[in-house]
């Protein structure tokens, strides 16, 4: 079937009751996303169907030998205000994230680029690495040799807006970009709507004429609203996962995909039954896990082997999960010296995913082995405050894991610091000399393959009890379709490659 | 001459399957046009509910179980609601012990009561509340023009009771029912409140049943006093008799237990009051002893004008 | 009468006694409200002084101030000579020994959630009676003293009728042996059989235990049965203090005569010649005048005009103004 | 004559129920309501062994609930015990003494009473963490205004009272009079708003638990068993029924022994008997 | 009564200081931050830097004292901050926002009002009957109900079985919209509303006045229509007021279920991310909102009974 254009989606944005700014730089928060990238583009873009970043606004890109410089063409492509897309938008874009006067979670993505310090000091008014050849051709020099800019110069908070547009008094309210959709209105806690632009760079698209991004973070409201054809699309949980799976009218409209997150119970050495790798490892074999995962997240997830994820390309294919073995659970514990079994509090928030529900789950199973567990719920925002600062005795969390390996490799670096992301303030020789290699390893696919090792020794450490990898689900009313399977995040989808049929209801067309 | 008022046998109480409770039992009395009937006797001895039952405004479940209540020899117990509401008052009017509470404290006097002249009258509002301005001014309100807009809270309690009897003789009723109308009142204030229902109901014409427990309020208001005890009509005399020669061991206590100005005499020890209690030994005997004491005597009032005040 | 040579067992002594009203946030019309407004009284060993008036003319006000419940604006008061207010006054407890109080309403009197036993036994723990033997025999003594069995003690007040309570008020108010009892209106709120039984009883008392009596009262009949002496209050002032007799027979300022006339009196319907009013109105005082307001109802929310108590024969004063 | 008050008499047989459950749940039910979970058994509907059927846990919703009425019991009593205590001491002292330290209770009073209780709680749940302590010290803490106030109108009234005024001439001391003649003689009122307050809490827990900040799992709270059944509501209604009735049962059965009580208290109300 | 209503709205601005820093204090001792929200889901790693940034941009890194002395600058300028998430003045979020609430809170109250007033008065004029028990029931049934709960049910069963109603959302101010959320909210009001009429209208029934009313012959119909009406309302006034008043705090839970656009859905997220600044304000705006209904219906209740306005 090929796709045809016209009518208009209710897309429904699930984390959160509200939109946050939409000055997409200065937020991080996903949710935040589900406009932006409706109205924004970036310099690259993730490829869901190949699982990499790749070029967006450029049509080509070199590099130098020694993998500092990287000379981009800009493809052209114009604002939603008419103006053509140059250099000069790319660098007051990336100028503005690194501004220090803006708090901007974006600075980071610019912070290895020559001259960024400088900037930031204030003793230079630009940033010297980013250079405009001419109107079509951007220059970036990097202080180090990076092998993929694409990781971070895709993300959305990195978007081009056009230059000086930020500083219009009305940005917020009508922000402009380069993307697919122009914004229309926004009715705060209730939905934007963004119209098909159309003077978009790519031919024939977008395909719809206007979208509804809807809110409803509420799961049982979103599954009465989807079947009731209000919206069209959702992202499940996992009752719903089974209910739909269960359900003739639904279950050939589910989208799956493993997400670059990793489940799981991390531990806090700074507790003293978690020095002993025994006490760790035989938490990993005291549970159940294939059975949680079965049961009670009705299989909407891919049970962990070690901390890389399925999608990630140094996933080791070949590695067996700890298995489910409570009499090698005690005796490990016996080993360590607890035979009397240990004790300890797990902080989780109410998420049913990766929080309280899989606390209680575990409770009973590690019970079997003398493992007594109290369970510490804390919201959200608590949780990512006590987790880096080791406030904790473990937590569970559900961290990113991808797509790039070395920056999730990274984190269990002992030169990582907790409040970075070396949350279970890992140090392990061994898999420092691994990093080592790995970081200073040029050809791509040997770097994958010691990061694949290193991932190897982090599972044999458990420094968690490695749980799941995220399968994100997400159902679609028939009528729609071009929706692609992104494992950095499902729910966020390119809108210009969607489109709907003649099926869909009146109020769609 | 027939009575205005004539009770027969009246019995009020709460009707069960089984045998009705009197509270009230068998009270008999008449009260002629224009005269003035007193009824006392101690708390919960019956007066109230003989008098509500008069105008058919006992409440739930107490009920009149017996007996016949002749007004202008008709009898009230007879008439439909819709006919008794023509009759309460217009022709029987009552009012009550407490003026803080038995005005309507959300409305103006001057509308209480004109709604006596929209209901019994058919006047305009306009028309009414004008009316009530004269009915105000007939109960000695001063400055009534202004006082017709007032709230009762606005007005202390004698004021109040003023206004309550303006609301019943709005209509020039043949009958007043006051049921204690003094009690809550300053003594100052009582006499004048006293002196004003007397003095307009002589001069109209009507008739009032005055209840009281206050021996002095009665011997100074009525022609003829009925004593009630223990829902009991045990003795019904005229005024001067009554107190120059009580007859009913009750009635005897009831005077002697009054602490009356001007008895005691001299500087000496002060003499004991009589103690009803000690005199009623056998309540039962008592009531029956006396039970046939004549009753429904009625003498023309004016035979003994100078008897009361 | 006592002796007055002596210290008096109580002295009021120019007491005054003022409550602001209307004072609610940001409101204008905040008031001075002169509940009582200078009033000096004396009470002798062994006296019945009664305060008679119309309601609101501040008698509880006064009785309330000599109890202690009731902090005075100014004034004095005095026991055998001693100050019991202000600074170096006793505390509460040995007040508690100097005078008690009976109240107005026999049914708000006594608090319904204890037993009467608990009720009399409570204060003389307190005042130190610890024994038990000691305890019961006090109380058994003190309801027997006022016509209730020991038995009673066990019970409720709502078991009580209105009259037995007002007798367990008056027990309560004696088992700490006071000098002084305090009567607002003790019988007031009583059927008429049953308040002869507590007048009764109270002048048994009074002989029996010399108490000192300060009564407050608007039945003139009764004032007249028990007083030794009468104060006619009005509107926070004393406006005639003297024997009963005199009050009685030669009632003075007009006031006390409207007052005494306004008495719906039984005895009229038989003796109509004995009315107050018959008797001509007396003059005031020479070189004085009765103040033109005073049938009227002055204005409590100012100080009263300036005016002294005049002594027209022994111990019977009149308020009246010079001219 | 007093006639059958069916308030009372309804309310308190099902509070004398929901007591029973939670005093012999360990009676009634053979099972553990936290460690007797079997992931086998998720989500089976009820019957013979399960009468209330299973959660999505595996485990036995009707010993859930009933353990669940321990708690939502120690709620609703410890946190209205904590509100009465405050509402009383504050009330009572405040109408007593008067004077500054009344205008300052009066100010307090009238910004709880401002401050909608449930944002209140939230606020100090948010403080504290989710659990059953902080969900006492909220509860407790927040609803307390209307008890105060009563309390203070009562004690204004019963100050006038003669045995109030005759207690201080006795001499007895301020507290003394506070403890033995003012709060024994509100007992009525008190008990009243206290019943009612107790199903409020009841229900303040199911608010909290929905907003996500609940009690401690995994013991079996009723506001958090619905809340967490909430999404099976299509594959497992029983889920959330069953923690859902608890819920009404309970608060229902305060509410009418809360009216029940009042009528019985206050003859005034006393209007359905005629 | 302009005196009376000056007078009753400046005694609202001491409670208003005193929730300001209530509230100001409450929040300046909760745990967790806007910052370290940002990264709660796990999908960006912790970044000391950029969070020390943040709560440097935000001035959360100065004294407490200091800030609430800013903020109540602020204040008395109609200035509540900056929300640290949508980048704009509190003020403007709010207002955003206030709509949806008020709209909600008036059609909930307007349910209330019409339904439960009525069947008070109908189940007090015939007291003990079969309607007087199952209103009575019924309300009681209403008050012992997790509103969520209810609210669930009602959406499964009018927006999924029956297909008659959208299910949540605002729908751009289409009122079908509001129909579930305020039926939602309305019930507890409604409860309320008709035991005061029905308490109300018993308790009036037995003053004193309706017996005189009674005795100067009027009928029935008269007395409830010239002495009852309006002494009932007096009563019921002052429940509407606080029933309306709290609503917005109460309608909380119902907006966050119906994911309506209100300040109580915008509270909760608010809370969850620590954007301190608009929990502050919003809760003040929910406080204000009580004072000021109240406060009217002081002014309502003044205007119904000639005995307020003189004190
Ligand atoms: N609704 C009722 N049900 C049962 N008994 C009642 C009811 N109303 C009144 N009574 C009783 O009827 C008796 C007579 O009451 P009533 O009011 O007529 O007395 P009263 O003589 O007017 O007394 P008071 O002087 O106190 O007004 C009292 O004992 C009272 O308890
Ligand atoms: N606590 C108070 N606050 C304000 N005014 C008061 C207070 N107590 C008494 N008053 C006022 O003081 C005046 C005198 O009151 P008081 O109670 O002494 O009068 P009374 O002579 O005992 O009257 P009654 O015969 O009615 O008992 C009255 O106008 C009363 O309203
Ligand atoms: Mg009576
Ligand atoms: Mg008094």
């Amino acid at each position: 079937q090929d796709p045809q254009s016209g009518g208009t989606l209710n897309f429904v944005a699930p984390y959160g009751s509200s939109f946050g700014t939409l000055d997409i730089h200065s937020t991080p928060a996903t949710q935040d996303e589900f406009p932006a990238k409706a109205i924004h583009r970036s310099l690259y873009d993730w490829n869901s169907a190949e699982g990499k970043p790749e070029l967006e606004l450029a049509t080509n890109v070199e590099v130098s030998d020694d993998g500092k410089v990287f000379t981009y063409t800009l493809r052209d492509a114009k604002f939603h205000d008419g103006k053509e897309l140059t250099a000069g938008d790319i660098i007051y874009s990336y100028q503005r994230i690194a501004h220090p006067d803006n708090a901007f979670p974006g600075a980071r993505y610019v912070s290895g680029v020559v001259g960024i310090d400088e900037f930031v000091d204030g003793s230079a008014d630009s940033i010297s690495g980013l250079k405009a050849i001419d109107d079509k051709t951007l220059e970036i020099s990097y202080k180090e040799p990076v092998a993929e800019p694409g990781y971070e110069l895709m993300r959305v908070n990195a978007a081009i807006y056009p230059e000086g547009a930020a500083e219009a008094a009305d940005f917020q309210t009508s922000p402009v970009g380069l993307g697919p959709f122009k914004f229309v209105e926004n009715i705060p806690g209730s939905r934007i709507t963004v119209e098909k632009f159309e003077d978009f760079y790519e031919d024939g698209k977008p395909y719809l004429d206007k979208i509804n991004i809807v809110l409803l973070d509420d799961a049982s409201a979103r599954d009465v609203a989807f079947r009731n054809q209000e919206i069209d699309v959702s992202v499940l949980g996992p009752s719903q996962y089974v209910a739909y799976q269960a359900d003739d009218a639904l279950k050939d409209n589910i989208l799956e995909v493993a997400e670059v997150y990793t489940r799981h119970v991390g531990f806090n050495p700074d507790y003293e039954p978690f020095q002993k790798k025994e006490v760790r490892q035989a938490i990993n074999h005291a549970i159940n896990t294939d059975l949680i995962i079965e049961r009670l997240v009705k299989n909407k997830a891919y049970r962990a082997t070690g901390w890389l994820p399925i999608s990630s390309p140094a996933y080791n294919k070949d590695a067996v999960p700890y298995a489910y073995d409570v009499e090698k659970a005690k005796q490990l514990l016996a080993d360590a010296g607890y035979e009397d079994g240990i004790e300890f509090e797990i902080t989780a928030t109410q998420n049913e995913s990766w929080g309280l529900t899989i606390v209680e789950a575990i409770i009973p199973m590690l019970a079997d082995a003398g493992i007594r567990v109290t369970a510490k719920p804390v919201e959200a925002s608590v949780l990512a405050e006590v987790v880096p600062a080791g406030d904790h005795q473990a937590f569970m969390w559900s961290n990113v894991s991808g797509p790039d390996p070395y920056a999730t490799m990274k984190c269990f670096y002992s030169e990582t610091t907790r409040a970075a992301c070396n949350y279970w303030a890992f140090d392990n020789a061994e898999f420092d000399a691994v990093f080592d290699e790995a970081t200073a390893e040029a050809d791509p696919a040997k770097k994958t393959a010691l990061l694949s090792q290193a991932n190897d020794i982090v599972q044999e450490e458990a420094p968690s009890w490695f749980f799941n990898y995220n399968k994100a689900v997400m159902a679609y009313q028939p009528w729609l379709h071009g929706l692609q399977q992104n494992a950095t995040e499902l729910a966020i989808q390119n809108y210009e490659d969607l489109w709907i049929d003649d099926t869909a209801p009146d109020s769609r067309k | 001459m027939t009575p205005l008022l004539e009770l027969k046998g009246l019995h009020v109480g709460i009707p069960a399957r089984r045998g009705n409770v009197d509270i009230v039992t068998d009270v008999g009395f008449s009260i002629l046009e224009g005269e003035a009937f007193g009824l006392v006797g101690e708390s919960g001895s019956g007066k109230s509910l003989t008098a509500l039952s008069l105008i058919r405004l006992l409440k739930k479940p107490l009920k009149v179980t017996a007996g016949q209540i002749l007004f202008k020899g008709e009898d009230l117990r007879a008439l439909s609601d819709r006919e008794m509401r023509k009759l309460r008052g217009a022709r029987i009017a009552m009012i009550f012990q407490e003026p803080m509470t038995a005005l309507n404290p959300l409305k103006t006097v001057g509308r209480q009561i004109a709604e006596m002249f929209v209901l019994h009258q058919g006047k305009s509002w306009a028309e009414a509340e004008r009316l009530a301005i004269g009915a105000l001014a007939d109960v000695q309100v001063p400055a009534p023009e202004e006082r017709v807009r007032a709230y009762p809270f606005q007005m202390s309690g004698g004021m109040r009771q003023r206004v309550m009897i303006a609301i019943a003789l709005a209509c020039d009723p043949d009958l007043l029912i006051a049921d204690e109308p003094t009690t809550a009142l300053d003594v100052t204030v009582q006499d004048e409140v006293l002196k004003l229902i007397a003095q307009l109901c002589s001069a109209r014409g009507t008739a009032v049943l005055l209840i009281s427990h206050d021996l002095g309020v009665i011997a100074n208001m009525c022609q003829r006093v009925g004593v009630m005890y223990s829902g009991r009509l045990v003795e019904e005399r005229d005024t001067y008799d009554i107190f120059a020669d009580p007859q009913h061991p009750y009635t005897k206590g009831l005077l002697g237990a009054l602490p009356r100005l001007g008895s005691r005499h001299g500087e000496g020890g002060r003499q004991r009051l009589v103690d009803i209690d000690s005199l009623i030994t056998d309540k039962a005997s008592l009531l029956q002893e006396f039970y046939h004491e004549p009753r429904h005597k009625i003498r023309d009032p004016r035979v003994r004008a100078g008897g009361a005040a | 009468m006592k002796d007055m040579a002596t210290a008096p067992l109580l002295d009021i002594r120019d007491l005054h006694v003022h409550f602001p009203v209307g004072g609610q946030f940001l409101s204008r019309n905040k008031r001075t409200l002169h509940a009582v407004a200078g009033v000096n009284l004396s009470l002798a060993e062994g006296e019945c002084l009664s305060i008679v008036g119309e309601s609101g003319c501040g008698k509880s006000t006064t009785a309330l101030a000599v109890m202690g419940l009731q902090e005075p604006t100014s004034g004095d008061i005095l026991f055998e000579g001693g100050s019991i207010i202000g600074a170096d006054a006793p505390d509460r407890m040995a007040r508690a020994r100097i005078a008690q109080m009976v109240f107005q309403d026999p049914y708000a009197s006594l608090n319904p959630r204890q037993t009467v036993w608990r009720s009399l036994a409570a204060p003389l723990r307190l005042h130190g009676t610890t024994a038990k033997s000691e305890i019961e025999d006090r109380i058994a003594d003190i309801l027997q003293k006022v016509d209730l069995r020991p038995e009673h003690a066990a019970r409720y007040p709502h078991e009580f009728s209105g009259g037995q309570r007002q007798r367990i008020g008056i027990a309560r108010a004696l088992i700490l042996n006071p000098r002084i009892l305090m009567l607002d209106e003790p019988v007031s709120a009583l059927d008429v059989s049953v308040r002869a039984q507590i007048i009764n009883l109270l002048l048994d008392l009074q002989e029996e235990l010399s108490l000192s009596f300060v009564m407050i009262s608007h039945d003139l009949g009764v004032v007249e049965h028990m007083s030794d002496r009468v104060a006619v209050m009005y509107f926070g002032q004393i406006v005639e203090l003297g024997p009963w007799s005199a009050i009685f027979a030669n009632p003075t300022h007009p006031y006390t005569r409207k007052l005494i006339a306004t008495i719906p009196d039984p005895d009229t319907v038989l003796h109509p010649d004995r009315k107050v009013t018959a008797h001509a109105a007396p003059e005031p005082p020479e070189g004085y005048r009765f103040h033109p307001e005073t049938v009227g109802r002055p204005d409590v929310y100012a100080a009263p005009e300036p005016s002294e108590l005049v002594e027209i024969e022994p111990g019977h004063f009149i308020r009246a103004q010079r001219r | 004559m007093r006639g059958f008050n069916f308030n009372l008499w309804v309310g308190g047989i099902l509070t004398l129920v929901v007591i029973c459950g939670a005093v012999f749940a360990p009676l009634l039910t053979s099972l553990d309501p936290v460690f007797d979970a079997n992931l086998m058994n998720a989500e089976l509907p009820p019957g013979r062994e399960f009468w209330f059927g299973t959660d999505a846990q595996g485990r036995d919703i009707f010993t859930r609930v009933l353990y669940g009425a321990q708690i939502s019991l120690t709620v609703g009593v410890v946190s209205q015990v904590i509100n009465s205590v405050i509402g009383l001491t504050l009330g009572i002292s405040a109408a007593y003494w008067g004077g500054w330290w009344d205008d300052l209770v009066n100010g307090l009073t009238n910004v709880m009473l401002a401050i909608p209780s449930l944002i209140f709680a939230l606020a100090i749940m948010a403080i504290l963490g989710p659990g059953l302590p902080s969900l006492l010290i909220a509860l407790g803490l927040t609803n307390w205004s209307w008890t105060c106030r009563i309390a203070r109108s009562s004690t204004l009234s019963l100050k006038g009272q003669g045995y109030v005024q005759a207690a201080q001439t006795l001499g007895y001391g301020d507290i003394r009079i506070m403890a033995t003649q003012l709060l024994p003689n509100m007992v009525g009122p008190i008990l009243v708003i206290s019943t009612l307050g107790i199903g409020a809490a009841v229900l303040a827990e199911a608010a909290l638990s929905f907003l996500g900040l609940g009690i401690r799992p995994p013991f079996p709270s009723w506001g958090s068993m619905l809340t967490n059944a909430r999404e099976l509501i299509v594959i497992a209604p029983w889920a959330t029924i069953f923690p859902g009735l608890a819920i009404f049962i309970t608060v229902l059965g305060f509410n009418l022994l809360g009216d029940g009580l009042r009528d019985y208290l206050d003859p005034h109300m006393r209007t359905r008997e005629q | 009564m302009l005196r009376f209503t000056i007078r009753r709205l400046l005694q609202m601005i001491p409670t208003i200081f005193a929730v300001a820093l209530l509230i100001f204090v409450i929040f300046s001792v909760i745990p967790g931050s806007f910052a370290s929200s940002l990264m709660s889901d796990g999908r960006t790693n912790a970044d000391p830097e950029t969070l020390a940034r943040i709560n440097a941009e935000f001035g959360l890194d100065k004294p407490v004292h200091v800030r609430f002395g800013e903020y109540i600058v602020g204040l008395v300028q109609f200035d509540l901050g900056t929300s640290f998430r949508f980048r704009e003045p509190v003020t403007e979020v709010i207002g955003d926002r206030v709509w949806a609430s008020l709209k909600l809170s008036v059609a909930a109250m307007v349910f209330a009002i019409v339904v439960g007033v009525p069947l008070g008065f109908i189940a007090a004029l015939r007291p003990g009957s079969i309607l007087d028990t199952a209103t009575m029931v019924g309300a009681v049934s209403g008050l012992s109900m997790p509103q969520f709960w209810l609210g669930l049910l009602l959406m499964y069963f009018f927006a999924l079985q029956l297909g008659w109603l959208p299910s949540f959302g605002y729908g751009g101010g289409d009122p079908l919209y509001l129909i579930l959320p305020a039926i939602t909210l309305g019930v507890t009001p409604l409860a309320l509303l008709a035991r005061t009429t029905r308490a109300g209208v018993l308790e009036i029934m037995n003053e004193d006045f309706i017996r005189t009313a009674h005795s100067k012959g009027m009928s029935n119909a008269r007395v409830v229509r010239w002495h009852l009406m309006r002494n009932v309302m007096v009563l019921v006034v002052t429940t509407i007021g606080l029933q309306f008043g709290s609503m917005m705090g109460q309608a909380v839970v119902i907006e966050k279920l119906f994911a309506w656009p209100g300040i109580g859905l915008l509270l909760v997220d608010s809370v969850a991310i620590r954007d301190i600044p608009v929990v502050q304000g919003t809760i003040l705006v929910i406080v204000v909102w009580f004072l000021v209904i109240n406060t009217f219906v002081d002014i309502i209740y003044a205007a119904i009974d000639p005995r307020i306005k003189q004190t």
